[in-house]
C-alpha cells in the first residue's frame, strides 16, 4: 500500500485540476487547473519509469547498477513541451477575451449559447 | 512592460552572459549530460525573457523584431526535418541516424558501459539538438515578446 | 445552480474513488512488471545511436517522430499566438 | 504500379515541411504564397490517393522510423496504414484541399494570412498524422497539434469577442481531452510496456486498468467527435469560425472519430468478445452505450437546429444530429459484431462518415458565400437571396437534400443502410432515426425559405454571386455528392467495405506488426 | 450493378432516377390535359386578406425565428429544458465530460 502513494499523488493531482475547472469561476484559474492535470499525467508518466535503486539512462561517468527507463523521461519531455504551448495559447486567448468581456468571470463570457 | 529599476537591470545584464552560455552548454552536451536541445533552449529563452522584463518590451522590441524571430523558428524547423530527410537518403529510413558509425561528424561509437564523455558521438543527434535548440530559443522568446508587447500596447490605448 | 453543484459534487466523487482505486491496483511503485522495450534501449543506446544519454537518444533517434511532432506543436503554438496578437486593419 | 515504402512518411512531412516553409515563401508575394500551399496540398492529395489504391489492392502496409527492419521489442514509431485509416486521408485531404481554394478569395481581406495557411497545413498535418500513425502516443502528438492547430484558428477573427470565446472554449475542451488520453496511455504504458497500437491489442487483459484507460480514450475522444452530451463546445466553434477553417475543423473532428473507432475496435479488439457480469459481452455493453448516445445525440441535435436563427450554428447543430447518425451506424455495428446486419450496419456507419463531411462542408461553404456576399450571418435578416446567387442557391439545394437523406443523392444511400440494419437490432432506433431525419429536412427548408426565398429586399438588391474560386470549390464538393448519390455502389464496394473488414478483421492490422513473435 | 443491398432490401438510384422521370412525365402530360384559367395582369395575381390592405412585399416576409412557431411552442417543455442545458458556461461543458464519464465508469468497469 505504501508503494502506491505517488500514483495516489498523480489521482490527487488529476482531481484538483478538475475541481478548478469545473468549480472556479477566474478563466485563469481554469488555465491553472489544465495545467494541474497535465502535471499529474506527467508525474505519473515519470512515476512509471522508475525503477528502485537505480540511476539516470546516461553512461556519462556513470556509477553503474540498473538504469531508470528512458522511454517514460522523453515522453514527459514532449508532453511538457506540448503543455507550454498550450499554456501560450489559452493565455494569450484569455488576454484577448479580457479586451472584449472586460470581465475574467467564466459564467459571464457566454454570449454563445443555445 | 515597462522598463525596471537600474539595480535590477544591471544584475540581469550581468547574469544575461552566464546563463546564455549554461543553456548553450546544455544544448551541445545533450547526447552526453542530462539535457538537450528543448531544455538548454529554454534556458537561454528564459535569459532572453530575463532581458526583456529588465528592459521592458518596447526597448527589446527595437533590438529584435519578432518577425526574424520567427524565421529563426522555421530555420530550425526545416533544419530538424531536413535532417531527418537526409536519413532517408544516406541512411535507411526517415529518422535514421546515418552518421552514428560512420567516419564522418560525430561518428564515433562510444566504448560500451560507463565512460567518459566524448563530444565526438552520437550521429545526428548533436545537429537535431542544436536544430531543436534554435527553434526552442526563438519560439519561446518570440511568445514571451508578442504576449508582453502586445499587453503594453494594449494598455497604453486604454489610457 | 445548487442541483449543479450536488450533481458535480457527485459526479466528482465517483470519479474520484475510481482514479484513487485505480491508483491502488498499479504495480508498486519502482518495480515494474514489464520491461522489455526500456531495457532494449539502455543495452543498445550506445551501440545504435552512439550516444551516452539515454534520454536524448530515445527523443531523437527512437522516437524521433514523437520530437518533430512535439517541435510542431511549439511552431503551431508560435504561429498561433503571432496570429492572435497580429495587427488587424481597422486597429 | 510500386510505390516506396516511405511514402507513408511523406505524407506527414510534406505538410510539415510546407508548413515550415510557408513563413519564408509568403516574404515574396502573397500569390505565390498561395499557390505554394495550393500544391503542397495538392501533391499531398495525390500521394494520399497513390497510397489509398497500393493499400486497397495490396493490404496493409508499415513503415518504421529510423531503421529498416522491425525489431522486438518494438521501440521505434510505426506507421500502420490499413483500408481504415486511408479512407479518412482520403476525406480529410479532399476537404483541406477544396477549403484552401475556397480561401483565396474568401479570406483575401484579411490580415495574417501567412499564419492562416501554415496553421492550415499544420492542422492537415496533424489530421493525417492521426489516422496514419500506429502508435499510441505519437497518436496523441498529432491530437495536440490539430486541436492546437484548429483553436488558433477559430480565434482568427479576433476582432470578434464570440469567436475568441470559441477558441477558449475549444483549447480547455480539447486539451483536456487529450490530457486523459496521454493518462490512458500512460496506463497502458505502466502495465505492458508498450506503446505500439498492435503490440498493446496483442497484450490486453482486460484488467480493471484496461478497463479504466478504455472508459477515458472512448470518453474524451468522443467528446472531440462532438457526442451529445459533450458537443456544445461544437456549435460555439463552428459558428463563430471563417467557414473555410469549419471545413477543416468537421475533418478534424472525424479524426477523434477515427480515434474511437480504432481504439474500439482494433486496440480492444481481443477484449470484446469477453465476457462480463450477466454473461453480456463488453461489445454489447459499449454498443448499446454507444448507441443510447448517438440516438440522444441525433434528437438534441435536430430539435436544437430547428430553434436557431444564425446560419453557422444552425448547421453545427445539423452536423451534430449528422454524428449521432455515425455513432447509430457504428455502435449498432459493435452490438451486432460478428452478424450479417451488423456488418452492414457498420458500413453504412462509415460510408455516412464520408457523406457527411461532404454535405456539412458543402452547407458550411454556403453559409461562408452568403456571409462573404451580404456580411451577414442570421437568418432573420436575410432575405431574397436566390436573385442574385444563383449558383449558391443551387449548390445549397443539393447539400440540403444530401443532408437530409433525400434520394437520390449521398445522405440517402448511408441512411438507409443504417435504417434498415438497426431496423434488426431495434425497430425503436430505425424509426427515431427516420423521423429526425425528416425533421432535418425541415430545418433546412427553413434555411431555404428565409434565406434564399421572399421578397426582394432594398439591402440586398446589389448582392453579387461570389468569386470563382468560390464557386469551384462548391461545384467540386456538390459533384462529388451527385456522383456518390448516383453510384454509391462504387464508393461501398471500393473504399467502405475494405475499411470495415479492417475494422473487423484487426488480426489481420496486429499479426502484422506481431507477426514474427 | 449500382445496388447496394440492405440486407433485407435494395436500394439503386438509377431505378429510381428513371421511375421519378417517368413520374415527372406523367404528371406533366396530366397537367396539361387540364383547362387554362391562369391570367396575368389581372385580379388573379392580388393577394386578397380579408378586405385589409396588403403589406409592402418587404415585410410580408416570414421570419426563420417564427417559422416554425406552432412546434416550438407545443414542445416547450423540451425546449426549456434544452435551454438549461445549452449554458454556454466553459465549467459546464467540463461537468458534462465528467458525468459521461462517471456513468461510463460505472456501467463498464463495475
Amino acid at each position: 500500500m505504501i508503494y502506491n502513494i505517488p500514483y495516489i499523488a498523480v489521482a490527487a493531482l488529476i482531481l484538483l485540476g478538475l475541481y478548478a475547472l469545473i468549480f472556479k469561476r477566474n478563466l485563469i484559474k481554469m488555465v491553472i487547473g489544465i495545467t494541474l492535470i497535465e502535471s499529474g499525467v506527467n508525474l505519473f508518466l515519470i512515476t512509471l519509469g522508475y525503477r528502485k535503486d537505480s540511476i539516470a539512462p546516461i553512461y556519462t561517468s556513470s556509477p553503474g547498477g540498473t538504469m531508470a527507463f528512458p522511454v517514460p523521461q522523453a515522453l514527459t519531455l514532449t508532453s511538457i513541451v506540448i503543455g507550454v504551448a498550450v499554456l501560450a495559447l489559452m493565455l494569450s486567448l484569455v488576454v484577448h477575451i479580457y479586451r472584449h468581456y472586460a470581465t475574467l468571470d467564466v459564467s459571464k463570457i457566454r454570449r454563445l449559447k443555445e | 512592460m515597462s522598463e525596471m529599476s537600474k539595480i535590477v537591470r544591471t544584475i540581469s545584464n550581468i547574469a544575461f552572459p552566464f546563463s546564455m552560455i549554461y543553456g548553450l552548454y546544455v544544448i551541445a552536451h545533450g547526447h552526453l549530460t542530462p539535457g538537450g536541445g528543448f531544455q538548454g533552449g529554454a534556458i537561454v529563452a528564459s535569459a532572453c525573457a530575463m532581458i526583456l522584463v529588465a528592459f521592458g518590451s518596447k526597448w527589446t522590441i527595437t533590438k529584435i523584431k519578432e518577425k526574424r524571430l520567427s524565421v529563426f523558428e522555421s530555420l530550425g524547423a526545416i533544419g530538424f526535418i531536413v535532417l531527418a530527410l537526409l536519413g532517408l537518403i544516406f541512411g535507411v529510413a526517415f529518422f535514421s541516424n546515418f552518421l552514428a558509425g560512420s567516419k564522418y561528424l560525430f561518428g564515433t561509437i562510444p566504448p560500451m558501459g560507463s565512460g567518459l564523455a566524448n563530444i565526438d558521438t552520437g550521429g545526428v543527434l548533436p545537429l537535431m539538438n542544436f536544430a531543436v535548440g534554435l527553434k526552442v530559443i526563438a519560439g519561446l522568446f518570440v511568445i514571451v515578446l508578442v504576449m508582453a508587447y502586445a499587453t503594453t500596447s494594449f494598455k497604453e490605448a486604454k489610457k | 445552480m445548487l442541483n449543479r453543484n450536488i450533481a458535480a459534487v457527485i459526479v466528482f466523487t465517483v470519479v474520484a474513488v475510481f482514479f484513487v482505486f485505480s491508483a491502488l491496483l498499479m504495480h508498486p511503485f519502482g518495480i515494474p512488471e514489464e520491461s522489455d522495450m526500456d531495457d532494449y534501449i539502455i543495452d543498445n543506446t550506445q551501440e545504435e545511436t552512439g550516444a551516452n544519454n539515454g534520454v536524448t537518444s530515445v527523443v531523437f533517434d527512437y522516437r524521433g517522430f514523437d520530437t518533430l511532432g512535439e517541435a510542431t506543436v511549439l511552431f503551431t503554438a508560435v504561429a498561433g499566438v503571432i496570429m492572435i496578437f497580429r495587427r488587424l486593419k481597422n486597429e | 504500379m510500386n510505390i516506396p515504402d516511405y511514402t507513408i512518411a511523406m505524407v506527414v512531412a510534406i505538410p510539415l515541411l510546407g508548413a515550415f516553409l510557408t513563413p519564408l515563401v509568403s516574404k515574396i508575394n502573397d500569390k505565390i504564397r498561395n499557390i505554394f500551399v495550393i500544391l503542397v496540398l495538392a501533391l499531398n492529395a495525390g500521394l494520399v490517393f497513390l497510397l489509398a489504391s497500393e493499400i486497397l489492392t495490396k493490404g496493409i502496409k508499415t513503415y518504421i522510423f529510423g531503421a529498416k527492419d522491425l525489431t522486438f521489442p518494438i521501440v521505434r514509431i510505426l506507421f500502420e496504414v490499413d483500408a481504415m485509416s486511408i479512407f479518412m486521408a482520403i476525406i480529410s485531404s479532399i476537404l483541406v484541399l477544396i477549403a484552401v481554394i475556397y480561401s483565396w478569395a474568401f479570406m483575401k481581406e484579411n490580415t495574417g494570412l501567412d499564419k492562416y495557411y501554415t496553421l492550415i497545413l499544420l492542422l492537415t498535418a496533424g489530421m493525417l498524422g492521426m489516422v496514419l500513425t500506429g502508435d499510441m502516443f505519437n497518436f496523441f502528438v498529432f491530437l495536440e497539434i490539430s486541436s492546437i492547430a484548429s483553436c488558433a484558428l477559430i480565434a482568427f477573427w479576433t476582432d470578434v469577442g464570440e469567436s475568441v470565446e470559441a477558441g477558449f472554449k475549444y483549447i480547455v475542451i480539447s486539451s483536456m481531452g487529450a490530457l486523459f488520453v496521454l493518462f490512458a496511455v500512460a496506463l497502458l504504458y505502466g502495465q505492458y510496456n508498450a506503446l505500439n497500437i498492435a503490440l498493446l491489442s496483442n497484450l490486453i487483459q482486460y484488467t480493471f486498468l484496461d478497463k479504466i484507460a478504455l472508459v477515458l480514450l472512448i470518453i474524451a475522444l468522443a467528446m472531440k467527435a462532438g457526442i451529445v452530451p459533450m458537443h456544445m463546445w461544437l456549435p460555439d466553434s463552428y459558428g463563430s469560425a471563417p467557414s473555410s477553417v469549419t471545413v477543416i475543423l468537421v475533418s478534424a473532428t472525424l479524426a477523434s472519430l477515427y480515434g474511437v473507432l480504432r481504439v474500439i475496435f482494433t486496440l480492444y479488439g481481443n477484449a470484446l468478445s469477453t465476457l462480463i457480469r450477466f454473461d453480456i459481452s463488453v461489445n454489447v455493453l459499449i454498443g448499446w452505450f454507444i448507441v443510447a448516445l448517438a440516438v440522444i445525440s441525433i434528437i438534441i441535435g435536430v430539435t436544437m437546429a430547428l430553434i436557431q436563427s444564425d446560419f453557422n450554428r444552425l448547421i453545427a447543430y445539423g452536423a451534430v444530429a449528422e454524428i449521432g447518425y455515425m455513432f447509430l451506424g457504428i455502435g449498432a455495428g459493435i452490438v451486432a459484431l460478428g452478424t450479417a446486419y451488423g456488418k452492414i450496419a457498420l458500413n453504412g456507419g462509415i460510408f455516412h462518415i464520408m457523406n457527411d463531411a461532404l454535405d456539412v462542408a458543402l452547407l458550411f461553404l454556403v453559409a461562408g458565400s452568403i456571409y462573404y456576399a451580404t456580411r451577414e450571418t442570421s437568418l432573420d435578416k436575410l432575405c431574397g437571396l436566390a436573385r442574385n446567387m444563383k449558383y449558391t442557391t443551387v449548390f445549397f439545394i443539393i447539400g440540403l437534400l444530401a443532408i437530409a437523406g433525400m434520394p437520390p443523392l449521398n445522405g440517402f444511400a448511408s441512411k438507409i443502410l443504417i435504417y434498415e440494419s438497426t431496423f434488426q437490432i431495434n425497430p425503436i432506433l430505425a424509426i427515431v432515426a427516420i423521423l429526425c431525419s425528416i425533421l432535418l429536412l425541415a430545418v433546412f427548408v427553413k434555411v431555404f425559405f428565409s434565406a434564399f426565398m421572399g421578397p426582394k429586399i432594398s439591402k440586398y438588391s446589389d448582392v453579387k454571386e461570389v468569386p470563382k474560386s468560390m464557386l469551384i470549390s462548391m461545384g467540386i464538393i456538390a459533384s462529388i455528392i451527385v456522383f456518390i448519390g448516383l453510384f454509391p455502389d462504387i464508393i461501398i464496394s471500393n473504399i467502405v467495405e475494405p475499411a470495415s473488414n479492417a475494422l473487423i478483421g484487426y488480426s489481420e492490422y496486429v499479426s502484422q506488426v506481431v507477426g514474427g513473435l | 450493378m449500382f445496388t447496394i443491398e440492405t440486407g433485407s432490401g435494395f436500394w439503386n438510384p438509377i431505378i429510381w432516377a428513371i421511375s421519378i422521370a417517368i413520374a415527372f412525365l406523367l404528371i406533366y402530360v396530366i397537367r396539361s390535359i387540364g383547362k387554362k384559367e391562369y391570367k396575368k395582369d389581372t385580379e388573379q395575381v392580388k393577394s386578397f386578406l380579408s378586405g385589409n390592405p396588403e403589406y409592402e412585399k418587404e415585410k410580408m416576409h416570414v421570419k426563420a425565428s417564427n417559422l416554425y412557431w406552432g412546434f416550438t411552442t407545443s414542445l416547450k417543455g423540451l425546449y426549456n429544458l434544452l435551454r438549461k442545458m445549452h449554458t454556454g458556461n466553459t465549467s459546464d461543458y467540463v461537468l458534462w465530460f465528467v458525468i459521461i464519464l462517471a456513468i461510463f465508469f460505472l456501467i463498464e468497469v463495475i
